[in-house]
């Protein structure tokens, strides 16, 4: 999934697999962040958002 | 059918709000719906509108009763939309769009005794005829309601059906359940069986059938074989709907569109149509 | 007859698309569309093939259309802003068989009942320069559905095609307006108009109508739906198939309605929200389909919802199509009774 | 390859009138216009309508799911990649081998009618194309039947197989915003007419994602954002599990080169847990990679 995302055009790190078992919140907790940081960081992904529907 | 109308889009909704619900089963309510300046538009007893509640989805509605001020329309909870709505309060606004088809023959029938036929849900838009006929009770012969629904707690608009309406003069109300169940000393059993028992007379009689297509299936062969000529019966029908004005395609029976030319279509009619229903 | 030289068309074409978007028949990649003069290259321009992958019906009944937006707000909502399109196009190069499509188009939104708003938009806005057919192709049968590839139906101005020179013949007042903001290309010449070589391929739609009237019930529908998959392709090539679905582009507080083609071949078509499914069977769905464009778009319309343009024909994953299919059905025995 | 039509119809005649099987899947010609097609019999006296030539190129494997619920016996007439399309029925428990009487005939290639037609229609400025092999069948590996229970025609050489990846290769050198846009202008072709999932032996599910209204996963409307939205669901569905028969690319109206998709997941699968190539035998138990877990599968994909 992630290489063929990243193939289509988007970048590796919009997307996440993370072992995380259900006693691990804390690492649920760092991961998360560390997605939204990601995304932060890449900054909108306009390859998803058409014209089409532009409002 | 409609005049040609150019006047605005017409799948476009306007806002209407919701001013009352009415639980009538578990799985049924009744929306009231109005604008301030009351009912959207004229509905003919039978129409169809297109309710929708954004953003989730639109559906085609029976109108189950134009009051004098709002309209109404018992819902079913079947799937994505009508989920919604059931979870929608007071003060919702709402779009609606129509009225849409050709609705119920009122004016035909008068003068004559009307057998209304329904199963489930199915009562909804029997509900505006039989409701018109007690407006004006005098126009119209005898009265009789054959009604059915799976269970007791399925059965909708109880309290018209045990009390208001057996209250009219000529008129004789028959409830029925599928299955037995411990409360209920009514009839059980399925809507064509108790109507081929109760066997009423064809004569000048003009029945009314609405319930699920297998019921209306089988009712119209029960009609059929107490003697019913296919021009005393009358049936509604539901197909998938999305235009509403007969160009989106789905809904057809053969060359004719339910939301367009229907969705009431008189037994002789339909047998000229495929079985597609 | 006013007339331009082909090799000219390029001058001719960058004179109308530069006050009206003009769709002509373009190549792109293995396939050809109608697309905007402006956004392809010349090289692109594909004038001598016969008729395009994809129909123009686009042109006046896009794949997915806006509709109308809509914001909530709590328990508020609000409607605005409506998307008919009030522009004006050209469509340049159109044959005999996609005219006759626009007939049958205009037959179900613009009459019996209602008139749709959107379609009237797009359809009042476009002028149509036709063209002669003067070499149906392989696939064509037009001429047996009734449409006459060198006729001028449904065309504002008609191209006589010869050697040399396109004739240019306005026949409506849209028409003369375009040959106003020619006059300077067109020059007057003496053309002598080909003959059309006609359609190879024929079927026989006589008394069509009528015999399945009798034949909702007939194994042949089984036999004939056996390879069919069910995909849409027919239904979206088809330049006469008009099916759409209303979808919502849901953003939360707000989005807008849509609406979109759809395709009588889809299990999920005619699905009611109980589950009740008329048509559930791709037998059913197959025969709806051919039905609908041999028996009830004559008795609603009183044409055929087929024009004959072969793209089915082409296009179709088990090669099942109009032509096997009209032949088919005439081989087999009605019992009159 | 000679002509194996007289061998097809003695065939199935055979297994018709001895009752070894119910119907017969092979292909026609049909009478209208003289085209290649599917073909289902059910009468001995009927094989005289099946042929073999160059336009066979359906896979009928797909043809067998609508059998799928009966318990009738069938005779099918496969080429290398419809026998794949069978082992990848079998394989995903969607249809017995049981049932099926196999003819495998060795595929010298496939002509695509719709290409030919394309080419008839002037698009291209010339008639020619007619002696040309289907794109499809310029890149098999396998011309053979890979399972049958009869075999027809001399074995055949593979085709450049060397080929297999190279396009993703080219595709993969791209840079990220490049790669983008080349999918995004691809796909915002595509009309989603479904005819590449309908075609698809991998395509095998009962419901569909993309069929399902509640909720409704991905929209219906043809915008880059769904159309692309759509191709890449469809291509994780079929990962591991496409038979690279090329049917999705040949149906497509729209020309696209949706092997692009299916290639690149087939060679990363390779490179991680191969060398694997889908369908190639049928074997008890066997699943597809990415539907059986080892704990010592790779997982450069988790952080």
């Amino acid at each position: 999934m992630k290489n063929l995302l990243e193939y289509m055009g988007f970048e590796r790190e919009r997307y996440h697999t993370v072992w995380i078992s259900g006693s691990e919140g804390e690492k649920f907790a760092a991961e998360m962040t560390g997605v939204v940081e990601d995304a932060l960081r890449l900054g909108p992904c306009r390859k998803m958002r058409d014209e089409t529907w532009a409002i | 059918m409609p005049p040609d109308c150019t006047c605005q889009n017409p799948l476009v909704p306007s806002i209407v709000k919701v001013v009352e619900i009415v639980d009538e089963t578990y799985d049924i309510k009744n929306f009231y719906v109005a604008t301030d300046q009351g009912i959207p538009f004229e509905v003919l007893p039978g129409q169809l509108c297109m309710v929708s509640l954004l953003p989730v989805g639109e559906g085609m509605f029976s109108v189950t009763w134009q009051a004098e001020d709002h309209l109404q329309f018992a819902i079913r909870r079947v799937g994505l939309l009508t989920d919604a709505l059931h979870e929608i309060e007071i003060g919702q606004e709402l779009g609606i769009r129509g009225p849409y088809g050709n609705g119920f023959p009122v004016r035909q029938c008068e003068g004559k005794n009307m057998l209304f036929i329904g199963g489930g849900i199915g009562l909804a838009p029997l509900r505006s005829f039989i409701k018109h006929c007690f407006r004006r009770r005098k126009r119209y012969g005898q009265i009789q309601v054959l009604y059915g629904a799976r269970s007791v707690a399925d059965l909708c608009f109880k309290q018209e059906l045990s009390v208001e309406w057996p209250a009219q003069p000529e008129t004789r109300i028959f409830t029925t359940i599928d299955r037995p169940e411990a409360d209920w000393d009514g009839k059980v059993a399925f809507v064509p069986a108790y109507l081929e028992e109760l066997a009423p007379d064809p004569e000048n009689t003009v029945a009314v059938v609405c319930g699920p297509p297998i019921m209306i299936t089988l009712a119209l062969k029960s009609l059929q074989k107490l003697g019913f000529k296919d021009d005393q019966v009358i049936t509604t029908l539901e197909g998938r709907m999305k235009c509403g004005i007969g160009k989106c395609g789905r809904c057809n029976i053969g060359s004719e569109y339910i939301c367009l030319d229907g969705p009431v279509f008189d037994l002789a009619h339909l047998r000229h149509l495929p079985p597609e229903w | 007859m006013k007339s331009f030289a082909k090799s000219a068309i390029t001058v001719v074409l960058d004179r109308l698309a530069e006050q009206t978007r003009t769709y002509v028949p373009m190549r792109d990649g293995v396939t050809s569309n109608f697309s905007p003069w402006s956004e392809r290259r010349a090289s692109d321009l594909a004038l001598n093939s016969l008729n395009t992958t994809f129909s123009p019906k686009g042109i006046v009944f896009p794949q997915t259309e806006r509709l109308y937006d809509f914001a909530v707000d709590g328990q508020r909502a609000d409607i605005s802003g409506t998307h008919a399109e009030t522009g004006e196009n050209i469509l340049f190069g159109a044959r005999a068989c996609d005219r006759k499509a626009f007939a049958a188009l205009d037959q179900v939104f613009l009459r019996r009942g209602y008139v749709d708003t959107n379609y009237k938009a797009r359809r009042d806005g476009l002028t149509v320069i036709g063209r002669d057919c003067l070499q149906p192709g392989p696939f064509c049968f037009c001429d047996s559905m009734g449409v006459d590839p060198m006729g001028a139906d449904g065309a504002d101005v008609l191209l006589h095609e010869t050697t040399e020179e396109f004739g240019w013949e306005p026949l409506t007042e849209k028409g003369q307006a375009l040959t106003l903001r020619l006059n300077d290309l067109l020059t007057e010449k003496e053309l002598i108009r080909p003959e059309s070589a006609g359609c190879r391929l024929e079927v026989n739609v006589a008394g069509l109508p009528e015999k399945l009237r009798g034949m909702f019930d007939s194994p042949v529908w089984d036999e004939l739906s056996t390879f069919c998959m069910n995909c849409g392709v027919c239904t979206y090539i088809c330049p006469v198939c008009h099916c759409f679905d209303i979808q919502v582009m849901n953003n939360g507080s707000s989005g807008c309605r849509f609406r979109c083609w759809d395709s009588c071949m889809y299990p999920e078509y005619n699905l009611m929200a109980g589950g009740h499914n008329p048509r559930e069977g791709k037998r059913d769905r197959f025969r709806n389909r051919f039905l609908h464009k041999l028996e009830f778009f004559q008795e609603r319309y009183g044409s055929f919802g087929c024009s004959g343009c072969g793209r089915c024909l082409v296009t179709c994953p088990h090669s099942l199509n109009m032509v096997l299919v009209i032949n088919r059905l005439g081989e087999v025995k009605v019992d009159a009774s | 390859m000679g002509d194996l039509t007289p061998e097809v119809q003695r065939i199935a005649g055979n297994l018709l009138s001895q009752g070894q099987v119910d119907l017969v899947l092979g292909w026609a010609k049909a009478p209208s216009n003289g085209q290649s097609v599917p073909a289902c019999i059910r009468q001995a006296e009927q094989a005289g309508r099946l042929i073999f030539d160059q336009y066979c190129i359906h896979n009928l494997a797909t043809g067998l799911l609508d059998h799928r619920d009966s318990s009738e016996r069938i005779g099918i007439f496969v080429k290398g990649c419809d026998s794949r399309g069978i082992v990848r029925l079998a394989e995903d428990g969607q249809f017995p081998r049981e049932r099926l009487y196999i003819v495998g005939i060795c595929c010298p290639g496939m002509k695509d009618q719709a290409a030919c037609d394309r080419a008839a229609s002037g698009l291209f400025g010339e008639t020619a194309g007619d002696s040309e092999l289907a794109g499809k069948c310029r890149q098999c590996a396998h011309p053979n039947p890979v399972i049958y229970d009869e075999l027809l025609g001399d074995q055949q050489p593979p085709f450049l197989n060397d080929v297999r990846f190279s396009d993703v290769q080219r595709i993969e050198a791209m840079g990220i915003g490049e790669r983008g846009e080349f999918f995004s202008q691809i796909f915002s072709k595509c009309i989603r007419c479904y005819a590449c999932r309908n075609i698809c032996v991998a395509c095998n599910c009962r419901q569909c994602i993309f069929d399902e209204t509640r909720p409704q996963w991905v929209g219906r409307s043809t915008s880059a954002a769904d159309n692309m939205m759509y191709h890449a669901f469809r291509a994780m569905h079929v990962a591991g599990r496409c038979v690279e028969c090329g049917e999705c690319e040949r149906v497509c109206p729209a020309g696209l080169p949706l092997m692009l998709l299916n290639r690149k997941l087939i060679k990363d699968i390779d490179q991680l847990f191969g060398p694997y190539e889908a369908g190639l035998s049928l074997e008890e138990g066997a699943r597809p990679p990415l539907s059986s877990y080892r704990v010592e599968d790779p997982d450069p994909f988790v952080r």
